[in-house]
């Protein structure tokens, strides 16, 4: 996100652009928030209108292989607060290779969630008019399908866009550009990573574990 | 006048404007003042876009018939009407213009937080801006600015390239409204305190929480209603089970605070102006500061004033309509405030002066019909009539856009360093304002007789007041195009300002107009607040 | 002017960091095994009581909160009331809303897509 | 009063019980709001006139209101609001409950043309025939888009929902003539989906009633006013019948299910057709009405676009009544009959 190492000119110190940057990046993971704000409100209104709907779509739902990409997110997130870490005490060697391996966890929650879209695609539990899922048929089942399809897509979207930041980053890091000094750009995708594993850790209960 | 002539008047040589002459230095600057500019000529670009096509509309109201445009085309003017107006000028007006240039120099800082993420916002208003004209030249939607569906996803109309034009559009208000929070809460000058900020600060960190806040709902509407509209998912597809009255939940949630994005910054202008016109300092300014605060907040929680009739839950309503009642409170103290500044002050009548009573004139007028609107009795027989096309155009073009203009002849000096020519300024200003109650008032009767919004073809009963609004708008439109001309001739032509033209007692006066590229020859401290003028005039914020 | 060390303590140790990452998939196991049990309406209370312990996990420690005062906490609290404050109102309409105006009252509505 | 303040507002006339509540509330609102706008505007003028500017080096004091006044400037405007809003809402509740003794009429809004039809009675396209002096209960659904029914003289407007049903009610309280138009904004026509709110006397609603029941209304009323065509449901669908015969739609469409050139009508209505370019899409009232007036937007996969454009040549309630013949059509029991390939055998008759 900065990529200067060392202060820029109308800053007062290195303190008060990072404590800037942070707050920056915090109120833009507000807008993140509040972008799956719409979502949430539109998957309440639905779950509370087709309730036993919701509920047998998403038994229907493969929910063990949800809770392996939780925690596969979740080994992401704490792969990179390694890297925080292992940035802030300058050893970028270690600091590239956690951020390798948050993209990695990255790519295999995509490669997962891949696999289950495949199998909705061919049983034909697609959203709207593409919903021709023959044992599903009680009203608003097309519905669960396109909010199911909106919200882990947007998702994915957040996981792609963030899993290229952290590459981006661990390029930067495996030529020794972080140390003690300058780490906010680590600090900074850390963050986004950290919000696109916590929008997902509300995702999971609610769409598999109705 | 000769350009020696203009030096000794206090004309700097070298200052933000001739810092880099070539256009690239133009297109790539990270310089806050230059990226104020550059904000300055689409907004008014906007402005006389959206202006156009309310004439066009107001000359087809001429006859009820057809008048010279059939439906379609009709639909489509008023749809691109609200689109530009609402989004390329209202919006950007006055945080994007003045809140760039001024907020930097205000709380004595160099540059934004930002400054390159600044100058991509530009680049996103462009890229936005470009995908909606491309949308305009074919044909653009007929669904009006506010989408509804089930409508908007139906219709065979070019929907999807405007709601992306929109979509662009809304990440650069995000990243104006990070910029400046984060501007002023890390790089307050050393002495400014949040009690000594000026009042212009606090209404645009109330507009920057908005902005912020309000924007990403609208992002992700617009993009379920393109989604809805080109793959058919079915969200809002009433045979599926879709529910039309949550999209306006989600669209209201947004563009409710969105008319507060347009009016807050103007008032932030008019508490600047007033103090500066009236020499005074503002009566009140803990309060008028809070009120700003208090819109911001309190004005996520009334968007449900806008579907009384619309199919709403009675529960809703009240609360809805409880809520709008307290939002109207900050208004009113801060009109209060303005009028109580005027209190044993030394008021000079000078165009921003004029521009004063007439926000103060259309926000009172504006605001109380707005109150009205939203009692929710009285709204079931106005919705959806001109009755609240004339409220909001009050609040929007009355007191949003006399904000603009106070605030673009008050700051004008500052920018360019020259005057513009006071008599002109004043003929336009009465004609603005004579030719805005001729246009609107006979729209309140409208709506009063209960002519409804969007209509091509109307009953013959309402000819002669829309004969009456069509005359009045001529009225409007020459009177800004007086404005757009003499303003231009004042760049090249106005005799320069000096350093401080209204003797105001603002910090942005207290460097040369127009100022360095880096705002000031050295940094300020900040040893007491904006507007006080108690104090003996020598008494200023030099190091 | 590289600005000194800041004290160790501030900063989420190594050590914190694996206990929680630990938690979490403790968690995330747990609030899986419970939704099996299909206990009703209950199932959603404990998944969203368990998602929220797990969100302000992350967001305390991994993204630093508990360690940053000030603005930065209020920013993202406004936000996630503002979450609660839409989902409210549109759930609330939705609740008391005249019971025909509700997409459940559509005649041909039997099936997904129609009879 | 009311009226010297009906006149100077340009308020239509009050024609409902609801109209005369809201009014009285309507002038509170404005004469207070006036009050205060002229107060304020008139103390801003004194205070410009008396504290001029007389010198440029003038000081001013440094003035902040004292709490008592700071708290007026917010406690007398929000008293206002708030029981401008208890007034306001007691009205709006009651608007959305209608009372029990309310007849029911049912309201059926489709782009650009209002439909009524009384429970058990006629139906009517365009013109709401109703006593005065009786609550009646409106239950509207749209077939197509939001609309919205606004009648000026009742002050009454409530949104009509696709595919659900809003309700609204009103009470006429004197016979006349009232326009009714659509107040949310439904595509190109908009602006012509006008209709008419004709309230009788109660005993001569009631014949009119009793005289539609019995089918005579037509020769009664001589020439129906233009958009006003009364037919029974029954005669609907007869009608339709009449004009599919008319307009040859039965030389290619079979009505008894067998395969012929267009696809059959038995058991189309809400039958989910697959189209040319790969989608599926439900034969809903909307879908037959653009295959009748644009047959070549939406082509049944399988068959060839032979069928002539009817737009201009049909009518809208003439379009209307084959959409409810078709509909008449159903075979028993129901089942998801799909449409099978064309076969082209000449009928003999030709």
């Amino acid at each position: 996100m900065l990529p200067e190492s060392h202060v820029q000119e109308h800053f007062a110190n290195m303190e008060v652009q990072r404590q800037a940057a942070r707050l920056g990046m915090w109120a833009f993971l507000g807008t993140e928030v509040l972008l799956f704000a719409g979502l949430f409100a539109a998957y309440a209104e639905y779950r509370s209108l087709f309730h036993e709907t919701f509920v047998l779509s998403s038994r229907h739902l493969d929910a063990i292989m949800a809770t392996v990409e939780t925690a596969v997110l979740i080994t992401g997130s704490f792969a990179v607060v390694m890297a925080h870490h292992y940035a802030r005490s300058s050893r970028s060697g270690m600091t590239c290779l956690s951020l390798l391996v948050a993209v990695g966890t990255g790519l295999a929650f995509l490669a997962l969630h891949g696999i289950e879209y495949v199998h909705h695609f061919e049983e034909g539990a697609l959203p709207g008019k593409y919903y021709h899922f023959p044992e599903i048929q009680t009203a608003g089942a097309s519905m669960f399908f396109s909010l199911y399809f909106l919200m882990t897509g947007l998702h994915s979207l957040h996981v792609i866009a963030g899993a290229g930041v952290l590459a981006w980053l661990a390029w930067r890091a495996s030529s020794g550009e972080f140390s003690r000094g300058n780490y906010n750009a680590v600090e900074m995708g850390g963050l986004y990573w950290h919000l696109v594993d916590v929008i997902w850790i509300f995702l999971f209960p609610l769409l598999y574990l109705i | 006048m000769s350009p020696s002539a203009l030096d000794e008047v206090g004309f700097p040589e070298h200052h933000y404007l001739n810092a880099g002459t070539t256009v690239r230095s133009w297109l790539l600057t990270t310089d806050h003042k230059r990226i104020g500019v550059m904000y300055l000529v689409a907004v008014i670009l906007a402005l006389f876009l959206g202006g156009m096509f309310a004439l066009l509309l107001r000359f087809e109201h001429l006859t009820p018939g057809p008048t010279y445009i059939d439906a379609v085309t009709y639909n489509r003017f008023f749809t691109l009407h609200g689109v530009i107006m609402v989004w390329f000028f209202l919006i950007p007006a006055i945080p994007s213009v003045f809140g760039n240039f001024l907020l930097p120099i205000m709380i004595g800082a160099k540059d934004v937080a930002f400054p390159r993420l600044n100058l991509a916002s530009v680049y996103i208003y462009a890229v936005g801006a470009a995908f909606t004209t491309w949308a305009m030249i074919h044909g653009g939607a007929d669904t009006g600015w506010t989408f509804y569906t089930p409508y908007s996803t139906t219709t065979s109309t070019v929907v999807a390239p405007i709601l992306l034009g929109i979509f662009i559009l809304g990440f650069s208000t995000i990243v104006t409204g990070i910029n400046f929070i984060v501007t002023i809460h890390t790089m307050r000058g050393p002495g400014l305190t949040w009690m000594r900020l000026p009042l212009f600060v606090w209404a645009i960190y109330g507009t920057a929480i908005i902005q912020v806040l309000a924007t990403p709902v609208l992002g992700l509407v617009l993009l379920l209603v393109g989604v809805e509209h080109v793959l058919g998912f079915g969200l809002f597809d009433p045979a599926r089970g879709g529910d039309p009255i949550l999209f306006q939940h989600l669209f209201w949630f947004y563009s409710h605070p969105a008319v507060y994005i347009m009016i807050l910054p103007a008032m932030g202008v008019i508490s600047e102006t007033v103090a500066a016109a009236a020499r005074k300092n503002v009566f009140g300014y803990r309060a008028v500061a809070y009120s700003s605060l208090g819109i911001a907040l309190v004005g996520f929680f009334t968007w449900g004033h806008h579907m009384f009739v619309a199919g709403q839950g009675v529960f809703d309503a009240g609360a809805f309509g409880v809520l709008s009642m307290f939002v109207g409170i900050f208004t009113s103290i801060k009109v209060f405030t303005w009028v109580g500044t005027l209190y044993r002050g030394a008021i000079r009548f000078t165009t921003p002066f004029a521009y004063i009573c007439g926000f103060l004139y259309f926000l009172v007028f504006g605001g109380m019909t707005g109150i009205a609107v939203a009692t929710v009795s009285l709204d079931v027989h106005w919705h959806d009539t001109y009755f609240v096309v004339a409220d909001f155009l009050f609040i929007m073009v009355g007191a949003a856009l006399m904000g603009f203009l106070a605030a673009l002849h008050y700051w004008f000096p500052k920018m360019f360093g020259r005057m513009y020519h006071e008599g002109w300024g004043l003929v336009s200003a009465t004609l603005i304002i004579l030719g805005f109650n001729a246009t609107f008032i006979p729209q309140f009767l409208l709506g009063n007789l209960g002519m409804p919004r969007r209509y091509y073809d109307y009953p013959v009963r309402f000819q002669s007041l829309h004969v009456a609004s069509t005359a009045g708008s001529t009225l409007l439109f020459f009177g800004f195009v007086i404005i757009f001309i003499y303003l231009v001739l004042a760049l090249k032509y106005g005799r320069a300002a000096g350093r401080n033209p209204w003797g105001s007692r603002g910090f942005e006066w207290d460097t040369s107009s127009p100022p360095p590229t880096h705002n000031f020859e050295q940094l300020p401290v900040f040893t007491h607040g904006p507007h006080e003028y108690q104090l003996a005039p020598e008494v200023s914020n030099a190091a | 002017m590289v600005d000194t060390a800041e004290a160790e303590h501030d900063e989420l140790s190594p050590a914190r960091s694996a206990m929680i990452y630990f938690v979490l998939l403790v968690l995330t196991v747990a609030t899986y095994s419970l939704s099996r049990l299909h206990l009703g309406t209950w199932t959603l209370v404990i998944a969203m009581v368990i998602a929220i312990v797990k969100a302000s996990l992350v967001a305390l420690f991994f993204m630093q909160l508990w360690y940053h005062r000030g603005s930065v906490r209020l920013a993202i609290a406004i936000a996630v009331l503002w979450l609660f404050l839409l989902m409210f109102f549109v759930v609330a309409d939705v609740k008391t809303r005249y019971p025909l105006a509700n997409p459940t009252a559509n005649p041909m509505l039997v099936g997904p897509s129609g009879p | 009063m009311n009226e010297l303040l009906r006149n100077v507002l340009f308020l239509p006339e009050q024609a409902s019980t609801f109209a005369r509540k809201v009014d009285s509330l309507h002038y509170f609102v404005i004469i207070t709001t006036m009050i205060m706008s002229t107060l304020v505007g008139l103390t801003a003028l004194f205070f410009f006139v008396r504290f001029r500017r007389r010198s440029e080096t003038q000081t001013t004091p440094l003035l902040n209101p004292p709490w008592w006044l700071e708290t007026m400037f917010v406690v007398v405007p929000l008293a206002f609001f708030l029981f401008w809003f208890a007034r306001g809402y007691t009205d709006y509740v009651e608007l959305k409950t209608p009372p029990k003794n309310s007849m029911d009429v049912y309201v059926q809004a489709k782009q650009w043309m209002w439909k009524f039809s009384y429970p058990e009675g006629p139906n009517a396209i365009g013109v709401l025939r109703v006593p005065a002096n009786r609550p009646v209960r409106l239950m509207m659904t749209s077939r197509d888009v939001i609309h919205s029914f606004f009648v000026p003289a009742f002050r009454v407007k409530q949104d009509v929902l696709p595919g659900r049903y809003t309700e609204t009610w009103f009470e006429a309280i004197q016979p006349g003539r009232y326009q009714l138009l659509c107040a949310e904004y439904c595509g190109t026509n908009h602006s012509l989906m006008l209709g008419e709110v004709i309230v009788l006397r109660p005993d001569e609603f009631d014949s009119w009633l009793a005289d539609q029941r019995r089918g005579r209304a037509l020769q009664q009323d001589g020439a129906p006013t233009a958009d006003e065509d009364v037919t029974r449901q029954a005669d609907l669908v007869r009608q339709g019948e009449r004009f599919a015969v008319q307009y040859g739609c039965v030389k290619c469409h079979s009505i008894d299910g067998s395969p012929h050139i267009g696809p059959t009508w038995l058991d189309l209505f809400l039958r989910r057709e697959e189209l040319e370019g790969g989608q599926t899409i439900i034969a809903d009232e909307a879908y037959l009405t653009e295959s009748m007036m644009d047959p070549r937007a939406k082509i049944v996969r399988g068959f060839n676009p032979v069928m002539p454009v009817f737009k201009g040549r049909l009518a809208g309630p003439e379009a209307a009544a084959i959409v409810e013949y078709i509909k008449s059509l159903r075979s028993e029991p129901l089942e998801q009959a799909r449409s099978r390939r064309p076969v082209y055998e000449p009928i003999r008759s030709r």
